[in-house]
């Protein structure tokens, strides 16, 4: 019997390689060099690098590799590019945080590095196995970076909820993965999909259903969808700011990469009604619980991370959109839609962390609002980014968060989901008000600063972040054509 | 012998133990032992895996398993060494004394 | 000059704009000069366009500027119908206006101790004097039922501004009327101008609206605002409008004309919302004796007279207008007889008179009731500017209670203002007497109990007409400090009394009785009627049923009688026997307090509506708008923050609760899916 | 290319005042007046050029903005906008000019919004894709809310906050329909080209385009605002800027009015007979109701915010009347959109008057004033004018829009008519109140350190009045131009009504 190698092409994963012999490298810097943040900079140069393989692999056909166990196909590079960006981003606002706060250490930025390594393994995996090793890949190491700060409880507390309740989910994620193994009789996504179409008559099988329901759990408690959310405000409000804008943005992106794949390729010819009005209505609850409790609150960082719970009811609606498949037309709309809003998601929300990092006072966790009390004055830059992050996040044109909202309700409106993407459309509506009341502070009270008035530091990297962020949601809102021609190139392969 | 059990006997076990390890989950305050619960839970699923890899006579299952497994271990690392961390903070192994972040 | 008729208004014009914009630099000199100028130079081309249409024999001609609006089949032009009529009301408007305009040059200024002080606002009122004039030219010139409604719009406005042109005045509390051996009637104050000025306003806007509606209702109808289209478009069926009015349908024609009047009510002081004009007179005594005598308030019989073809087709309507005007006549009489504010007597006797020109229009006689107009014009004009020169002399006055014996210091406004008396009261040969008689007789050829109303006023105007010049000019004075203080008044006064005071008398010449005086043998021409005739058109056959000529001598003879009964009666009440008058009003003293506050209708009116619409604005805008709608809003933020505030508090920090949470979550996702496995056929 | 420059001019104007000194005030002042005059300039140019005799859009470009969704950047004009082009640019000349003294914190940043505001306007009205509209139309709102809740009065942030939040729960759904109509396209693909869309408006089904209808039309009826969604427009006048309000009454309320004939007219003809009465009800209520309110207010701004939706409402009126058998009028509908403007020449410089009042005495409350026409007679003719324009007196601007209007009106629906015929009574009531409340009675002492107005203001003043004399006398020239536009809107609500009844 010829043994059988398997053909392992190394060039479809290079993106993912070069992250993780970047890590290496950096880990073994770290322990020769005693400035980390040059290790910082190395990191982010190292990503810069990365997204050399990302762009030239845009261009390659799909590309099944490893025992069609991965797939580098258009989907899955233009999510390395979402993830590369996010980390290398929030590694800028992490330089000066860190440093600031006396946590500089190499760890931070190899945990980052490694957890984009599991981002990029979930985007790219076609089989279940690999799916659930980059979402732990990227989880334990997002449990390390919750819990990052050492001289805080909070952090430390931000660490073990993640923690806990993240191995929890897991582990119905897994059973899931059984039920969904045993049902099929295979973890590859593609023959799951397959054994489904040849074998109508399981169609309502239980254990199949079930399955379905569990995975779609695990990446619900990643994506922070209510009701699995509970963990994100804890853990976004005490993590370290530079690691919850790493989080809010990859580790959303990632779970949407995942699911958004099984969905459409495992049960996109089955349950398809089925899933779709569960993921409906989790969109629903998920946007509006959301952005109601986001209302309450004091802390903007705390604000921002119910934000993110509404965010993730956006990009479901869009999920729900995804239509069986063989309709390849209409797919291409939907998962356009999330790509593109994860990708303007990612610049807005890591630029509006970057400025909750500015303004973050050392010994303390999140901003509260009365930092913000007439920055417009104090800060006329920073407060105008953030007025743009603001106004971007709540959906309102021209910037780039109004095109995402646009091409997820489109997707929605043509799966005749019209109804979804009303309740979307109101939820912007709500969400603008507490959107609106940072800008209020910055802009519209003018009341003497008191204590706030503590001159703020513009490190160079975060006034860099910010400016880019700040760029690229002006422009592209103004001018999404590029965005929105790379996003079209994001599909499956 | 596989087949003088049928299937479904591993599945309820598995489910029961996966039930138990859950409710251990929800009910104990403990940390440590919340997470030998979730290792718990995982086992039951790993228990399940087995199960169905033999029942359809396919190796993945339990290649599966020792991925599980292998994760299973890291997770009890880093949790264990969230513990010790929190624990320089607040001599307290009762996760309910940490909720300083709510609201 | 017929082309060049838009001069008659752009003059005015130019001197509004000269005087608003440069008046208060150039001086009053130079404003006391422009002023009158314009309207002077406007009658000029009045007078020139109505020698041209005498020369074309009355037939019509349109003068156009340029299209106002088009849209559609919708085609307004801004052009402008010389005819008799309107060049009769140009006439008018033009030449008593201008004697108004020197008057006032004088009027507006005060001379104490040799200097002179102007108004304050010297430029500001030949301003809006002059707009005046320009606005009620647009009125009766304009050729279709826009640019009617234009001048009948700017003509209120200027009206408004006018009443108001003292504005910095308050209200004016007067004294109570003392009735010897009786309790005194209490007088309510008089409004301030400011609140004059907008009751007016308001009052002629509810007009307009029957007035638009009516105009509405003609294009709506006939496609048309133009006068010559439309008429003649009337005319072809006006026989079949009329015979059907006649027997009790209420025609589209009838809408229209009712329309119409509602609006002729408001601008014209008929009864229901005559309740400005008497108010209006906190004016500046020139705009009285202009605006509020002599032109704007005739807008109304103007509006009927050129729109005779409508009324003809549609006599139920006209026989509104007719009983109205009757009734207003007789109302506002009565009121006039026992007010004591001289300006308020002579607006109540403008109600009145205004009463009969409606009286006359709705009973068919157009010439009529533009006669009486005409001749309305000059004596009441000149009855006003009288009034104001004892005012003038008296530092602003007016209370005849305070006067009296005043003909020995000012002659020649007691002159005049016995001579305007005498046409009022319908004198025999007077102008007033004419005109008057002229109505009742169609009157009476109408129904005699019409007659019988206009007969009792005709008394009773005599009778107050002459109970305030003697209580005026005649007797003792009453105020001796006023007395010694009053002076009669520039030859700028009083030249435009005496030529006022003369029309008065003589205007009747425009309209003598021709067929009668045919019978007895004289031939003189009606020179209104054969002036007018073009522009009214025989709508059903009239059999000239014309009364014989004893009925015609008597009807004369018994107005002129009872003119001359009731001026002795005056005089025997208040110069011989001045008992009477306090007798009588302490025997029927709630008829008396009832006449002194003119019925209540303000009060009233102020209960059922004023008051009224303010609660409910009130209750709008904190009910409504404040709780009912903003309570929705706010309350439903509120509501959601709220929400969002308890949602929070779930957030409650214990990892036990979320694990619980998340687990109670897992329980719901896999019992739908696991149901639905059950039930596949569920959802779908 | 012409307008796009009017677009481009205020951004290239905003940007550059970043780069002037913040201290020199004078120079800021100057540069952004400037800015507003070149473009006032473009417009008038605008105008010269227009060609009244062609019908439909003018200086159009289509250009693809996103060419693989057919998403367009397509602009044009027609009689509908041409003018609302030169009332938007005219008014922010003097929202600008009228500001000089007015403002005096963060010059720089109040006169960028401004011009900010001026393109996102200008951008709504010369739109022709409905994305394109979109993000004009949701742009405005942010220059606006930063106006008010940053320069405005005491209770600002809730007038602001309150101005956006009503705002975009109104447009919320209108987004959502203007997805499903680009979803619909030209029954092929997808587009949101407006010519393309209105020429396949029959391919969607009656009661689709009654559900698509509401959605656009709640969103311009809360900027109109219509009764009973105007509680927005009290607050955010009252709290706004002078130029705020000038802008917002002048411009920013007919973006509501201008969307309903450019957009959810002809894109849903077919759900225009069944939305009709229910909008010509709330426009009439509103006339009477805007009215009835008006009359009780106790600060100047508020009043004449009430006056707003009095006046907005003869607007959605005459846009929206019709018979029984579905015929539009025409006449009510062009002048409607003379409305549009005359609303914007008078109620602007009512809000311009009350501010120059208020600058020298800092409140609007009625009873602070009396009788100040003695003191300021300049100002007091002024005012007595633009009164006279808003109360709708002939001569001037106001009577045309609402003659005609009602005119058009009356030959459609009497009955709104006459109901709608007494707000005229009303309108002269609580205007002529507001008058002889501030001036006219006894003088007011608190009044006695009045200035009257300075050239500056007088020339504000005059470029105000002398527009409205001039469509008083001469509106046929507006009207040739406006008609065309109304004509071909009309047809299209009457072919499908014929459509419809087949």
């Amino acid at each position: 019997m010829p043994i059988e190698f398997p053909i392992l092409n190394f060039f479809a994963l290079s993106p993912i390689i070069v992250v993780i012999v970047l890590a290496l490298i950096v880990m073994v810097v770290d322990m020769l060099s005693q400035d980390k943040t040059a290790l910082g900079y190395l990191s982010a140069l190292g990503l810069l690098g990365a997204l050399i393989p990302c762009v030239t692999l845009l261009n390659q056909t799909k590309s099944p590799t490893f025992q069609n166990m991965v797939v580098s196909d258009g989907y899955a590079v233009v999510f390395y590019i979402i993830f590369i960006i996010a980390a290398l981003l929030s590694i800028l606002i992490a330089l000066t945080y860190l440093e600031e706060r006396g946590m500089q250490q190499g760890e931070y930025y190899i945990l980052i590095l490694l957890s984009t390594c599991g981002m990029m393994l979930m985007a790219a995996s076609t089989d279940l196995i690999v799916t659930f090793l980059g979402l732990e890949i990227m989880s334990i190491a997002l449990y390390v970076l919750a819990g990052f700060n050492r001289r805080l409880i909070s952090s430390g507390e931000a660490g073990l909820k993640y923690f806990l309740l993240g191995a929890f989910a897991s582990a119905f994620f897994l059973y899931g993965v059984a039920f969904i193994y045993g049902a099929t009789g295979s973890t590859n996504i593609h023959d799951i999909g397959t054994w489904f179409t040849d074998n109508p008559s399981y169609q309502s099988n239980p254990i199949a259903l079930v399955g379905l329901a569990l995975l779609i759990i695990g990446f619900a408690f990643k994506v922070a969808a209510v009701p699995f959310h509970w963990w994100t405000p804890d853990v976004y409000h005490g993590a370290p700011t530079s690691a919850t804008a790493f989080m809010a943005v990859g580790a959303k992106a990632a779970g949407f990469a995942a699911l958004v794949r099984i969905l459409s390729i495992s049960f996109g010819g089955v349950f398809t009604v089925q899933w779709q009005v569960a993921i409906s209505l989790l969109a629903v609850i998920t946007m509006t619980g959301g952005n109601i409790a986001a209302l309450a609150q004091k802390d903007v960082k705390r604000m921002l991370a119910y934000s993110s719970i509404a965010h993730a009811g956006y990009l479901l609606v869009g999920v729900a959109a995804l239509p069986p498949t063989g309709d390849e037309l209409y797919r291409v709309q939907a998962v356009s839609g999330l790509l593109l809003y994860l990708m303007s998601y990612t610049f807005i929300n890591i630029g509006a962390f970057a400025v909750v990092a500015l303004l973050e006072k050392r010994g303390e966790i999140g901003t509260k609002l009365s930092d913000y009390t007439a920055l417009s004055t104090r800060q006329p830059f920073i407060a105008f980014v953030m007025l743009l992050f603001m106004f971007s996040l709540t959906g309102i044109p021209p910037f780039i968060g109004f095109w995402g909202k646009w091409y997820v309700f489109w997707a929605a409106v043509d799966a005749q989901l019209s109804w979804l993407a009303a309740i979307g459309m109101i939820n912007s509506a709500i969400s603008a008000f507490y959107y609106l009341s940072v800008v209020v502070q910055m802009y519209m009270r003018t009341e003497p600063a008191g204590d706030e008035a503590v001159p703020i530091a513009l490190p160079a990297p975060i006034v860099v972040t910010v400016a880019v962020t700040a760029m690229f949601t002006l422009l592209f809102g103004l001018w999404p054509t590029p965005l929105i021609d790379l996003m079209s190139l994001g599909m499956f392969g | 012998m596989i087949g003088a059990v049928p299937l479904s006997y591993y599945l309820l076990l598995s489910a029961i133990l996966f039930t138990i390890g859950a409710g251990g989950v929800l009910i104990r305050r403990n940390a440590i032992i919340i997470l030998m619960c979730v290792e718990m839970m995982m086992n039951a699923v790993n228990l399940t895996f087995v199960a169905f890899s033999s029942y359809l006579d396919s190796a993945t299952g339990q290649i599966f398993v020792f991925m599980i497994m292998v994760v299973a271990a890291v997770e009890v690392a880093v949790g264990l060494a969230l513990l010790v961390e929190l624990n320089r903070h607040k001599e307290a192994v009762n996760i309910d004394e940490f909720n300083s972040l709510k609201g | 000059m017929t082309n060049l008729i838009w001069l008659v208004i752009a003059l005015p014009l130019a001197g509004a704009l000269f005087n608003g914009i440069f008046g208060r630099r150039v001086g009053y000199q130079v404003v006391a000069k422009v002023a009158p100028t314009t309207v002077f130079l406007a009658f000029l081309v009045g007078l020139g366009g109505a020698f041209e249409t005498y020369a074309r024999h009355g037939e019509a001609q349109l003068v156009t500027l340029w299209t106002w609006a088009e849209i559609g089949e919708l085609n307004i032009p801004i052009s402008f119908l010389v005819d008799p009529l309107s060049m009769t009301m140009v006439l008018v408007v033009t030449g008593v206006g201008f004697l108004i305009h020197i008057y006032a040059t004088d009027y507006m200024v005060h001379h104490h101790h040799g200097e002179v002080h102007p108004d304050r606002d010297f430029a500001r009122f030949f301003a809006f004097l002059n707009l005046f004039i320009a606005s009620m030219l647009v009125l009766v010139l304009g050729d279709n039922y826009l640019m009617m409604f234009i001048g009948w719009e700017l003509v209120g406005a200027c009206s408004y501004l006018l009443i108001g042109f003292w504005h910095d005045r308050p209200d004016d509390p007067q004294a109570a009327i003392e009735v010897e051996g009786g309790e005194s009637v209490e007088v309510a104050p008089l409004l301030s101008p400011a609140a004059s000025g907008m009751k007016a306003f308001v009052v002629n806007r509810i007009g307009d609206v029957g007035f638009a509606l009516g105009v509405f209702l003609i294009w709506t109808t006939f496609g048309t605002l133009q006068f010559d289209q439309l008429f003649s478009r009337i005319a072809s069926s006006a026989e079949m409008y009329r015979e059907s009015a006649l027997h009790g349908d209420f025609t589209v024609i009838s809408a229209i004309a009712l329309l119409l009047f509602i609006g002729a009510m408001g601008k014209s002081a008929q009864f229901l919302l005559y309740v400005w004009l008497p108010d209006a007179m906190a004016g500046p005594t020139p705009v009285s004796a202009l605006i509020h005598a002599a032109t704007m308030v005739t807008a109304g019989v103007y509006m009927i007279v050129r729109s005779n073809v409508i009324y003809a087709s549609a006599p139920n309507v006209s026989f509104f207008v007719a009983v109205v005007g009757a009734f207003t006549s007789f109302f506002a009489a009565t009121i006039a007889l026992v007010q004591v504010d001289l300006k308020r007597v002579l607006a109540y006797s403008t109600v009145s008179q205004l009463g009969y020109m409606f009286m006359a229009v709705g009973v068919g006689a157009y010439t009529a009731g533009i006669f009486h107009l005409v001749t309305h014009a000059f004596f009441k004009a000149c009855l006003f500017l009288a009034a104001g020169s004892v005012m003038h002399a008296l530092g602003d006055v007016i209370d005849i209670r305070r006067m009296g014996g005043l003909r020995k210091k000012m002659p020649h406004t007691a002159m005049t203002f016995y001579l305007g008396g005498l046409a009022l009261a319908g004198f025999p040969l007077t102008a007033g007497f004419f005109s008057k008689d002229e109505i009742l007789a169609k009157a009476f050829e109408y129904s005699p109990l019409l007659w019988g109303i206009g007969i009792v006023t005709a008394g009773m105007t005599a009778f107050y007409t002459f109970r305030a010049i003697f209580l005026a000019f005649e007797g003792e004075p009453r105020d001796q400090e006023l007395y010694d203080h009053a002076h009669e008044n520039r030859l700028a006064v009083t030249g435009p009394l005496w030529i006022l005071a003369v029309l008065a008398i003589f205007g009747g010449l425009l309209g003598l009785p021709a067929p009668v005086l045919h019978e007895l043998g004289i031939d003189v021409p009606h020179v209104m009627e054969n002036w007018l005739h073009p522009i009214i058109q025989e709508v059903g056959h009239h059999e000239e049923h014309h009364p014989s000529l004893t009925t015609e001598l008597i009807l004369l003879a018994s107005s002129g009688g009872l003119a001359v009964i009731s001026i002795l009666v005056a005089y025997y009440f208040y110069m011989i026997n001045r008992s009477i008058p306090q007798t009588l009003a302490r025997s029927t003293r709630p008829l008396f307090a009832l006449l002194v506050n003119k019925y209540y209708i303000d009060e009233l009116y102020n209960t059922v509506f004023v008051e009224p619409a303010l609660t409910l604005s009130n209750t709008m805008s904190r009910g409504i708008d404040q709780t009912l709608i903003d309570g929705i809003v706010d309350g439903s933020a509120y509501g959601i923050a709220e929400l969002g505030k308890y949602l929070s508090q779930l957030q409650s920090g214990f990892i036990s609760r979320y694990a619980l949470a998340t687990f109670i979550g897992v329980l719901f996702l896999v019992g739908y899916f696991f149901l639905l496995g059950q039930f596949p056929n569920w959802i779908n | 290319m012409i307008l796009t420059f009017l677009l481009v001019v205020p951004i290239i104007g905003a940007i550059s005042l970043i780069f002037l000194p913040r201290e020199n005030k004078q120079l800021i002042n100057w540069f952004a007046f400037a800015v507003t005059v070149v473009n006032v300039v473009i417009s008038l140019h605008l105008y010269l050029l227009y060609d009244v005799s062609s019908e439909g859009y003018q200086f159009t470009l289509k250009i693809a903005w996103i060419p693989s969704l057919n998403v367009y950047y397509h602009i044009g004009i027609d009689g509908l906008s041409v003018f609302l082009i030169l009332l938007t640019t005219f008014l922010s000349a003097i929202a600008v000019i009228s500001s000089w003294t007015a403002i005096d914190e963060q010059v720089k940043e109040y006169m960028a919004l401004m011009l900010l505001l001026e393109t996102a306007v200008i951008g709504v009205f010369i739109s022709l894709d409905l994305f394109l509209f979109y993000l004009f139309w949701e742009a405005s709102l942010i220059p606006m809310a930063l106006l008010i809740g940053r320069w405005g009065g005491k209770d600002r942030i809730y007038a602001s906050i309150k101005f956006i939040l009503y705002t975009m729960s109104g447009s919320a759904l209108m987004l959502v329909a203007a997805i499903v109509v680009y979803n619909f396209g030209d029954g092929v693909n997808p587009t949101s080209d407006l010519p393309t869309l209105v020429a396949h408006s029959h391919l969607i089904s009656e009661d689709m385009q009654k559900l698509l209808f509401f959605a656009f039309i709640l969103a311009f009826s809360v900027k109109v605002p219509l009764f009973p969604l105007h509680t927005w427009l009290p607050a955010a006048h009252v709290q706004a800027p002078t130029a705020g309000s000038i802008i917002l009454a002048g411009v920013l309320l007919k973006l509501g009015t201008y969307s309903m004939m450019r957009f959810a007219i002809p894109l849903f003809p077919k759900a225009v007979a069944f939305w009709s009465p229910l909008l010509v009800t709330l426009a009439v209520i509103g006339i009477l109701y805007g009215a009835l309110v008006a009359l009780v207010q106790d600060d100047v701004k508020k009043l004449v915010a009430y006056s707003s939706v009095a006046h907005m409402g003869f607007v959605v009126l005459g846009i929206f009347v019709m018979d029984q058998n579905g015929m539009m009028s025409r006449q009510a509908m062009s002048a409607a959109v003379l409305q549009m403007v005359n609303h914007g020449l008078s109620t602007g410089m009512l809000f311009f008057l009350v501010g120059v009042l208020y600058e020298r005495r800092h409140t609007r409350e009625f009873s602070q004033y009396g009788g100040i026409w003695v003191k300021v007679p300049v100002f007091g003719s002024f005012f007595i004018l633009a009164a006279f324009s808003s109360v709708g007196l002939p001569g001037l601007n106001g009577f045309v829009g609402e003659f005609l209007i009602l005119m058009g009106t009356f030959s459609r629906n009497p009955v709104a008519a006459l109901f709608a015929t007494f707000g005229i009574v009303l309108a002269a009531w609580y205007i002529l109140t507001a008058v002889r409340k501030i001036l006219f009675g006894p003088f007011n002492p608190a009044n006695n350190n009045l200035t009257d107005m300075n050239p500056r203001e007088i020339g504000i003043s005059l470029a105000f009045i002398i527009p409205c004399f001039f469509i008083g006398f001469f509106p046929n020239t507006l009207l040739k131009i406006i008609n065309p536009s109304t004509e071909s809107i009309a047809s299209l609500v009457d072919t499908a009504i014929l459509i419809v009844s087949k």
